[in-house]
């Protein structure tokens, strides 16, 4: 499942409802993502995540189903928020269930590092300098690259 | 044609959409891209440097020669930076 | 921070209290490990946790202390359940908090890794067929020495 | 000298804890799981395959050749399986 939302989320709320009745689940791995207050040297005032209405649902659902596809998962669900966000706020949270730890600890980490590659978001961070688009993260690239081809 | 402009290409365009009616020999996204970026400096400046530019076409991302046409929905963004 | 207790917890309570405040976290990893509903063929009615007290503080807090030497995470914990529980039921929580998701990640593995491993817990399952010890699974030992020792 | 038993061993053995005087030449670990085996059938029982007990002095993981004296806290359990 996928959400794409400006509303704040409930992490544990989320993954309870996400698993609840489903007795084969023995492991739920959650990430969230928080806005940092930092960016260097940089105190980071505010953050706004613009994104593409309709494609960043389409690849989250593609990223979603890759993952479902390569680990034998229960259940899974990412939520990103879009908007102006403040320091300490979350951003994204992505949920896998499965029966064993090894399964839904390497989907969200899959989910994690390929949706920072392909999902259209983009970060604006507001700091006292004035405002400037954050830029992508050769880290990212490699990170998802590990996982091979999707 | 829609072209949508996300992020600093937006800024740097000054639009964040539009829609454009190129002429009949500009059918892949390189063509289209080339055509986009003589509609004003802007344009020019947000389109300079092509290996940070991403393409979309009708919400898919899409390659260089990728064909484009009159009723598809482009879009033009720097790579994603969410998570 | 390391808690052992018979109560139930409240994961995204639990974390966010970890990090309330410190806007140096940028990625916040949860594990929850449930009672599962089967073992094999046969339908679990409960499970018991047995504990060495004391034993299992000091383990806990070794494992604990480990991760956070490994890995550059602003904050951890790990909360373990013990006595009687049911199929959903949570048993352990690990949390893992860090200014970039690979240490996150990372560190919350090894912790659930290890405390499978080293942490005195033992599970009693109960079935229709009665009463049964659980037995260590060699998968874990295997997950536990890919970190290197101790 | 306390002896503390948990899971199947505390089943077998048919008791959860002990104090036990064992002789002055039962000096360390292994000397005492001999020693503790002879004190019933239900210990020979539970201390029948070696292999499968875990010992703690003093609630540290101990192998062994490690040295156990009167004051000491020995707890014999299976390989943990929580989590």
């Amino acid at each position: 499942m996928i959400r794409v939302q400006r509303e704040d989320f409930d992490a544990a709320a989320e993954a309870k409802a996400l698993v609840a009745g489903n007795h084969r689940v023995g492991s739920v791995v959650t990430f969230v993502g928080l806005v940092r207050g930092a960016a260097g040297e940089a105190t980071i005032g505010a953050m706004t995540l613009e994104h593409y209405p309709g494609m960043t649902e389409r690849e989250l659902a593609k990223i979603d189903a890759e993952a479902r596809a390569r680990w034998p998962l229960e259940a899974s669900l990412i939520v990103h928020r879009y908007g102006r966000l403040k320091p300490g706020d979350q951003i994204v949270l992505v949920v896998t269930a499965s029966a064993h730890r090894q399964a839904a600890f390497a989907a969200n980490e899959f989910l994690v590092d390929w949706l920072k590659t392909k999902a259209p978001f983009w970060k604006l961070e507001s700091t006292a300098q004035g405002e400037q688009w954050v830029d992508a993260r050769a880290a990212d690239d490699y990170a998802a690259k590990r996982w091979g081809p999707k | 044609m829609k072209v949508l402009y996300f992020s600093w290409l937006k800024t740097r365009a000054g639009i964040g959409e539009e829609t454009v009616t190129p002429p009949a020999g500009v059918a892949s996204v390189g063509a289209l891209l080339n055509w986009l970026a003589t509609r004003s400096p802007g344009h020019a400046a947000a389109l300079a440097n092509r290996s940070v530019v991403r393409v979309a076409v009708n919400q898919e991302y899409a390659t260089t020669n990728a064909p484009v046409g009159p009723n598809d929905e482009i879009a033009l963004f720097p790579p994603v930076t969410g998570g």
